[in-house]
């Protein structure tokens, strides 16, 4: 018989014991722990998105019309959280932050919620805090006349470039914040200072990429813009290398053509090596910090990062095609045949039903990467093929049903 | 006297039982965490019970699923009073990612009253220990309260 | 003559525990038991016979020190003896029977029910 | 009948019973070395431990606890087998002497260590009684084991008491001396038994007895709490429960105190001279010399219990009981036939 | 003439009363209270007869020598038939006596519902007489009639229950291999005669020694087999546990308790009386051997058992072997232990197969894997087979711890003084042996009364009175011959092993000489043991602890009052699972012991094959043996 821990037994009968003594001695949690939840209401924007996003369905709000404005008030309920923190990285105004804070007993369960309120604005009906900014807003589209650059403010809130906008409204609509005010028939755009979050959607959203965010280049008014250029710049990327894409090092490489930017990849690299900027279509790779893990190469939901060294050919006709043929190809397709019984695509993405759709816009509020656009009055529902990740939002946020996915 | 004695006792010693209802084993290897030297649970008096029986706090991990739910509340109901249900992590609390399955019978709440939650997915053995700490006070109440 | 008596007692004992020993067959075992027995009472018989005596049928007048007589208690014994052996033989043949009612054989190796 | 005098020793004797070598007695120092157990075995894991009152703790708990009755068991059985085994112990720790400190000094010896070895099984019995009233079937998994680690223990401890009997009559020439008194006077007047090269084993296998008498770890298969939920008391709650954790705790004092009955019993007898050494006479000497005796037993228990108890414990994982068997019937076996072959040719 | 009231004929109407009680069954026993009248008289005068002897024959050490006829000693030779009445037979006779009388009281009830009970009665009591004629028959003859008699009734008792299962084939098997031990006796009678030209048995204890040669030692060795039949003795115990499986309970306890005590009276009389001159080593060293086969042998087959009255059996055979190591160690405190342990062995073995039958006629069955939990509905049989089963294990204070102190005492002690080693290891088999006992009995008590209730026993009821009298009467007997073990020892142990140890008297009374008693001291343990003491103090303990625990509201429980549907808080705890029959069966009770024995088990298991042809095989082979061993050592 062998006793291995005889020695072992002996020696730390006479040592210092190896416990942490917890109750006695605090014990503060790692580095990077996440703990309890602290939500920071004034931060809040009511995207909605961490709720979506949150797999315990831990987030809830309520919501009261006040005389104020909407009264929200979001709920986390810890005890049925997986501190996962997805909401938190979601949150692209950092409301939610998870502490080290590990203590988390409660003998009833009202303990474990942490809730935040705060007044949502109407967009519309504050003449107050509109009034201070308007002068700024009105000196702007003031200034601009035939040839002068616009160049992107440097505060990161957008510029209108009023030769392009065409008053659709859009960019109100999409603003999380309520800050943009945009009058069809008076032909105006304001934007409410105060209230700008600088979060970027509405230059995401417009369809006439009308406004400039930070990192946009200048436009000059009166000559014809370049948007085009820098994709021109991607294009004969794949080309140079003809045989097989991808690295040796099995570092990720971009596929231009097919990128959406939709800054996913970026989010899910374990090492922080990506940097993706939707707006400025950037997709930068920091090679120390990448451990070709392939991490953005599996999430990818446009297969538009390649790992390693992979045969092009098979890929590299789709690659070419896509950005001329396909949208405009399949989109007639869904409205040859409107009698016919609507199957959804079988890429991924959503296809509308014209003959239950309302046009409320929900869909296109909700979708996280604005690559829808409906439009009320016009009665129009567009999807943006190239933006789509798929994700299928739309349908499930549809009241009618109207979305096929 | 000897009630009060009996008392201190009874929020000095107090014994486990851990019920696992459809756990995924995260917060059952915390729980044995808790009895390992580094936190050493046994400092407090508490101890592993391998039967319903001896046990004073009743510690249930996972969503409790329908087919555990049955076979949970017997086991509960097995414990000798005073008891106290400690539910462990946010599974037992609320379902957790696993709610509105159709497998989960739901928050264990909805069943039985519960004592403590200890939230966190899982939670650290401190927590445990804390959560553990706070089931021991109510223990130590319903003693007192006894006869 | 005596030596082959006591010969064939011990041969007839054998020869019975041999039978019961070795045979499958419960009516041979029965019969088995009863050749021991005959061995035994021959024995028995054997031992009380004096060569030349006379039968032990005296009259207390007629006994006196000279008389010489087989023993008469062997024999005694012998008649006792012969009479349990009959009786074993029937009590054993009445179980016999019943036995093949009961287990619908009468081979040894089958009638095992209780064992281990 | 009822003179005086005969009260004074009904009174005498039911102080024996109730207070010093007896219950509460037995009652203090049996959860102090069990909690002493307790902690020790944590020291060794490098944790800190439990209290050392910690039993005391869980005694008064379980004191407090409801007792639930299963509807399948046999209610009297279920409540009447734990006392009788508490009982049963506390009578053997009168029997066994406190070096020249004996109950039954002026009466007729009761029990021999034969008796005593006997006398043992009782406890275990009713414990085996009291699982099986029950009526759960891990409580007849945990009889099962129980009674076969009680057969496994028997054998070595029946060769160790031979050979302590058969070692002390050697040495006074008169066959055997199976009187526990007996073998302790022999070693106040000739030095301690371990000190003779044929016990050495015999105390071996008596140290590695006192576990698996007592069941504890690593020999505690029938009680096994992870995987048969405690085996024989898995129905048990409440105050016989307690009463079953005090038993096993005094199970240990008196294995222990029989270990130093049998192989030690000349440490503590030299006392009566030390005290009268300093001049001390009387009353207040012999009271003096008594509870030094007896601080010494409860030292020497505390000893052995860390070593055969505790440090057996904390080097060691669950044996399953069939290696138990195997274990207690070859290695200590051995150990005792050494002690007993040795002893009978007169080493 | 004597008196006919006087006590010298009390022997021959304590037999004459059981004999006649069976004739005047089968005239009269259609009557269901004449027979159950006639039958209890018989029993209890003859009981009541021998009790009468005690204080003469125990007590003064008298001798009663009764020549049938008065045909006395003529010429130096013992011609009539005689009953001589020693200590050692009276210590049997009442036991038997006892066995009967109990055993009787217990089938009135048991019996009830069976067909032909006069004939019952009638084997009943013919089994009794004939053991008891056998045990106080001084003549060698006389006890070869009273073989073949109780083995007749005991067959045929056996083979009673006829559609049981197994009774026929029991019954058979014994009457063969009976029929060899029987063969065996006669033929060893018929070979000493040969020698010494008379049967009657102080004569020829006196003329032996001068006779001593092959042809007698032959007949010893015949003698010697014959008895171990009756007594059962390895290796002819299978059949003990085949009949008293299948025999009714009443006669199980006659068989367990009476007919191996003949056996063991007959061995007894033969190595101590008969062949006292020989030289006693050898002797010694076989009885012992055989002993302590048994013992061992018998216990670990009981453990592999799973009937209950199979169990018992091979117990019984296994306490029988403690009775024969005790009494081969030849010291006076090793015959006294082993007939103490006779006595004990009559008196809890009765209890057990009593409560055994008390089981089998309420539920139908013994089948140890289908009975459970039956404490609830049979509280006090429950009580009393605890009892015997103490008793049985050695546990303190009942009887059979007292004897087997002895037992274990004796056979070191005689160690010690011969300093042989062999003693020794048959102190540590008794010793083991007494451990391995304790687990078959506890796995009995878990199989049979605790542990679970099978539904189909549900409505099981606690048996009729007049059983569980029969069964409290020796249950008493057990606690009392266990706490008062000086008093056993000075009253009947004690006198009955000077008897053995002074063959010379008995001769002597035979020829109508008074030889003094010696008044040798009793015999001394070395340990000490007074249970008497020790039940005190552990009542004082318990009633102390009891009183505590009362106080502290130790019987404040909850239970389930009102025992309809079961919440689930008083059911069982199956880690959350609904309560289902689940018990682990009673062979496999203790497999970790089993597997570490698993190739002598299941050699074991090989060995009783059942065929009536092997065990014939075996008692040739021992028979073989014991010549052989007889004719080398001696």
């Amino acid at each position: 018989m062998d006793f291995p821990f005889v020695k072992e037994a002996i020696s730390s009968l006479f040592k210092k014991s190896s416990c942490d003594m917890y109750p006695v001695r605090p014990s503060e949690a790692a580095p990077n722990y996440r703990g309890r939840i602290v939500f920071h209401p004034d931060k809040c924007i009511n995207c909605m998105m961490c709720e979506r996003v949150c797999s315990g369905s831990a987030i809830t709000h309520t919501s009261e019309q006040t005389p104020e404005g909407e009264l929200v008030t979001r709920t986390f309920y810890l005890g049925s959280c997986t501190f996962c923190a997805t909401c938190m990285d979601f949150c692209t105004h950092g409301a939610i932050e998870f502490t080290r804070d590990y203590h988390m007993i409660a003998t009833k369960e009202e303990d474990l919620m942490v809730s935040g309120t705060f007044l949502k604005k109407p967009p519309v009906k504050k003449p107050k805090p509109a009034a201070p900014a308007a002068p700024k807003a009105e000196a702007k589209p003031a200034a601009p006349a035939a040839g002068t650059v616009i160049k992107p403010r440097d505060d990161g809130k957008p510029v209108q470039v009023p030769s392009k906008c065409v008053y659709c409204t859009i960019c109100a609509k999409k603003c999380p914040a309520g800050a943009l005010e945009v009058d069809r028939a008076a032909k105006t755009w304001t934007l409410n200072e105060d209230e700008c979050v600088g979060c970027g959607t509405c230059a995401e959203a417009c369809p006439k990429k009308a406004i400039l965010m930070p990192g946009d280049e200048p436009v000059t008014v009166g000559a014809p813009a370049a948007p085009a250029a820098p994709k021109a710049e991607a294009k004969p990327a794949p080309a140079a290398v003809p045989a097989t894409i991808g690295r040796e090092d099995g570092k990720p490489v971009q596929d231009p053509d097919k990128c959406v930017y939709c800054t996913i990849c970026a989010k899910k690299c374990p090492a922080g090596a990506l940097e993706v900027d939707r707006a400025a279509k950037t997709w930068k790779l920091d090679e120390d910090s990448c451990v070709a893990c392939g991490t953005c190469e599996s999430v990818c939901p446009k297969k538009a990062i390649v790992c390693g060294v992979q045969d092009a050919p098979a890929e590299a006709p789709k690659a070419e095609e896509k950005p001329a043929a396909p949208a405009p190809a399949e989109a007639p397709k869904a409205e040859d045949k409107p009698a016919a019984p609507l199957k959804p695509r079988d890429d991924g993405r959503p296809l509308q039903d014209p003959s239950k759709c309302v046009y409320c816009t929900i869909c296109a509020k909700k979708c996280p990467v604005g690559a829808l656009e409906v439009d009320r009055a016009a009665k129009t529902w567009k999807l943006d093929e190239d933006l789509c990740i798929g994700c299928g939002t739309c349908a499930a946020s549809c009241p009618k049903q109207a979305i096929l996915y | 006297m000897f009630k009060k004695l009996i008392e201190e006792s009874t929020g000095k010693s107090p014994w486990l039982f851990h019920i696992n209802a459809g756990s995924c084993n995260g917060c059952d290897i915390e729980l044995v965490s808790v009895l390992t030297p580094r936190y050493d649970a046994e400092r407090l008096g508490f101890k592993l019970a391998g039967t319903p029986r001896h046990a004073d706090i009743v510690v249930v991990t996972g969503p409790v699923t329908q087919q555990s739910l049955n076979r949970v509340l017997r086991t509960i109901e097995q414990v000798p009073e005073p008891r106290c249900i400690v539910t462990m992590g946010s599974c037992p609390q609320s379902g957790n990612v696993f709610r509105g399955s159709y497998a989960i019978a739901g928050p264990l709440s909805k069943y039985v009253h519960v004592d403590v939650d200890v939230a966190g997915c899982t939670p650290k053995p401190e927590a445990v220990i804390d959560g553990l700490v706070k089931a021991t006070e109510i223990l130590r109440e319903k003693r007192r309260a006894m006869k | 003559m005596i030596l082959m008596n006591y010969i064939a007692a011990f041969f007839l004992i054998v020869l019975g525990l041999y039978t019961i020993v070795t045979k499958y067959n419960l009516v041979k075992t029965v019969i088995g038991l009863s050749i021991m027995d005959y061995g035994v009472n021959l024995l028995i018989v054997t031992i009380g016979f004096n060569p030349g005596g006379t039968a032990p049928i005296f009259t207390f007048s007629e006994l006196n020190p000279s008389s010489f007589f087989v023993d008469p208690i062997p024999q005694a014994l012998t008649l006792t003896s012969i009479v349990i052996g009959a009786c074993v033989t029937a009590m054993s043949l009445a179980l016999v029977m019943k036995i093949y009612e009961q287990y619908g054989t009468m081979d040894t190796r089958e009638v095992r029910r209780l064992r281990g | 009948m009822f003179s005086l005098a005969f009260l004074q020793t009904a009174l005498l004797y039911l102080g024996y019973i109730l207070i010093f070598p007896g219950f509460l007695f037995c009652f203090v120092i049996g959860l102090l070395l069990c909690g002493i157990d307790r902690k020790a075995v944590a020291r060794m894991q490098k944790r800190v431990g439990p209290p050392i009152l910690q039993p005391f703790y869980d005694f008064f708990k379980l004191c407090g606890k409801e007792t639930i009755v299963p509807a399948a068991a046999n209610r009297t059985t279920f409540m009447l087998a734990p006392l009788v085994g508490l009982a049963a112990l506390v009578v053997i720790q009168l029997f066994i002497p406190v070096f020249n400190f004996r109950v039954f000094r002026n009466l007729p010896e009761v029990a021999d260590i034969i008796v005593i070895l006997y006398l043992l099984l009782i406890p275990a019995v009713s414990v085996m009684l009291g699982g099986a009233a029950t009526g759960s079937p891990y409580a007849g998994v945990g009889l099962s084991r129980e009674m076969v680690t009680v057969l496994a223990v028997e054998l070595p401890l029946v060769l160790v008491l031979l050979s302590v009997a058969k070692t002390v009559g050697n040495a006074l020439g008169n066959g055997l001396v199976f009187s526990l008194s007996g073998i302790v006077d022999f070693q106040a007047a000739h030095g301690s038994l371990i000190g003779r090269v044929s016990m050495i084993p015999a105390a071996l296998a008596m140290l590695l007895i006192i576990p698996g008498e007592t069941g504890n770890h690593p020999f505690d298969a029938a009680e096994a709490e992870t995987e048969i939920c405690e085996g024989l008391l898995a129905e048990y709650s409440g105050a016989p429960l307690g009463i079953y954790k005090l038993s096993h705790a005094v199970k240990m004092l008196t294995l222990t105190s029989l270990f130093v009955a049998l192989f030690l019993g000349g440490i503590g007898t030299g006392v009566e001279h030390l005290v009268a050494a300093i001049g001390l006479t009387g009353g207040f000497a012999a009271a003096l010399s008594l509870i030094l005796q007896v601080l010494i037993l409860v030292l020497l228990c505390i000893v052995l219990t860390l070593v055969t108890i505790s440090f057996v414990h904390a080097v060691t994982a669950r044996l399953k009981i069939e290696q138990l068997f195997k274990y207690y019937w070859t290695v200590v076996t051995g150990l005792a036939l050494i002690s007993l072959v040795l002893a009978w040719y007169g080493y | 003439m004597m008196n006919v009231l006087s006590y010298q004929h009390f022997p021959i109407y304590a037999i004459m009363v059981l004999f006649l009680g069976a004739f005047l069954i089968v005239l009269f026993g259609k009557n269901k209270i004449a027979r159950s009248c006639l039958a209890l008289l018989s029993v209890t005068g003859s009981l009541a007869l021998l009790v009468s002897l005690v204080p003469r024959v125990m007590l003064n050490g008298e001798i009663i020598t009764y020549w049938m006829g008065n045909r006395a000693y003529a010429g130096g030779y013992a011609i009539g038939i005689a009953l001589e009445v020693d200590a050692l037979s009276l210590f049997f006779a009442l036991l038997i006596a006892v066995a009967v009388f109990v055993s009787c009281v217990y089938s009135i009830r048991y019996m009830e519902h069976d067909d032909n009970i006069p004939q019952y009665y009638t084997l009943f009591l013919m089994l009794a007489g004939g053991v008891l004629g056998l045990v106080l028959s001084g003549d060698l003859f006389n006890m070869f009639i009273m073989v073949e008699i109780l083995t007749f009734a005991a067959v045929a008792l056996t083979a009673f229950r006829n559609t049981a299962r197994g009774a026929l084939e029991a019954a058979f098997k014994y009457l063969v291999v009976g029929s060899i031990g029987s063969t065996c006796i006669l033929a060893g009678t018929i070979m000493l005669y040969a020698q010494v030209h008379t049967l009657n048995f102080a004569q020829l204890s006196a003329l032996i020694p001068g006779h001593l040669n092959g042809s007698t030692r032959v007949a010893f060795a015949l003698l010697f087999v014959g008895f171990s039949t009756k007594a059962f003795l390895v290796p002819f115990h299978p059949l003990a546990a085949d009949a008293h499986g299948a025999a009714p309970a009443s006669i199980s306890v006659l068989i367990s308790g009476v007919l191996t005590k003949s056996g063991i009276y007959g061995i007894i009389r033969l190595v101590y009386f008969l062949f006292q001159s020989m030289g006693l080593r050898p002797i010694q060293f076989m009885l012992v051997f055989v002993g302590s086969v048994s013992m061992f042998v018998c216990v670990t087959m009981a453990l592999a058992q799973h009937d209950f009255k199979r169990l018992l059996a091979f117990h019984s055979i296994s306490q029988i072997g403690y009775v024969l190591t005790a009494v081969g160690l030849s010291t006076a405190l090793g015959i006294s232990a082993g007939l103490y342990h006779a006595m004990n062995h009559t008196i809890f073995k009765g209890l057990l197969f009593l409560a055994a039958g008390a089981v089998l006629h309420e539920t139908g069955t013994t089948d140890l894997d289908r009975l459970g939990g039956l404490s609830k509905r049979m509280p006090h049989t429950t009580v009393l087979f605890l009892i015997g089963a103490a008793s049985i294990s050695g546990i303190p204070p009942f009887n059979g711890f007292a004897s087997k102190w002895l037992i274990y005492q004796a056979a070191y002690l005689r160690a010690v003084e011969t300093g042989n080693i062999g003693y020794l290891l048959v102190t540590i088999i008794a010793l083991v042996t007494s451990t391995l006992t304790l687990a078959s009995f506890v796995k009995v008590s878990q199989s049979v009364f605790f542990g679970r209730l099978p539904e189909e026993f549900k409505d099981v009821k606690e048996v009729p009175f007049g059983m569980r009298f029969a069964m409290s009467l020796f249950a008493i007997l057990c606690v009392l011959t266990g706490l008062l073990p000086d008093l056993v020892t000075k009253l009947l142990s004690g006198p009955a092993a000077q008897a053995v140890l002074n063959p010379i008297r008995y001769i002597a009374a035979a020829r109508g000489i008074e030889m003094p008693v010696e008044n040798a001291a009793l015999p001394q343990a070395a340990g000490a043991w007074s249970p008497i003491n020790w039940l005190l103090l552990l009542g004082i303990a318990l009633f102390a602890i009891t009183l505590v625990a009362l106080l502290g509201k130790y019987d404040q429980v909850s239970e389930n009052a009102s025992g309809e549907k079961l919440p689930a808080k008083y059911d069982l705890f199956f880690s959350g699972e609904k309560s289902v029959y689940s018990q682990v069966g009673g062979g496999d009770l203790f497999w970790g012991f089993k597997h570490n024995w698993r190739h002598y088990f299941s050699f074991m298991h090989d060995l009783h094959s059942g065929v009536v042809n092997d065990y014939a095989l075996w008692a040739v082979v021992a028979l073989a043996l014991a010549i052989a061993f007889l004719q080398i050592v001696l």
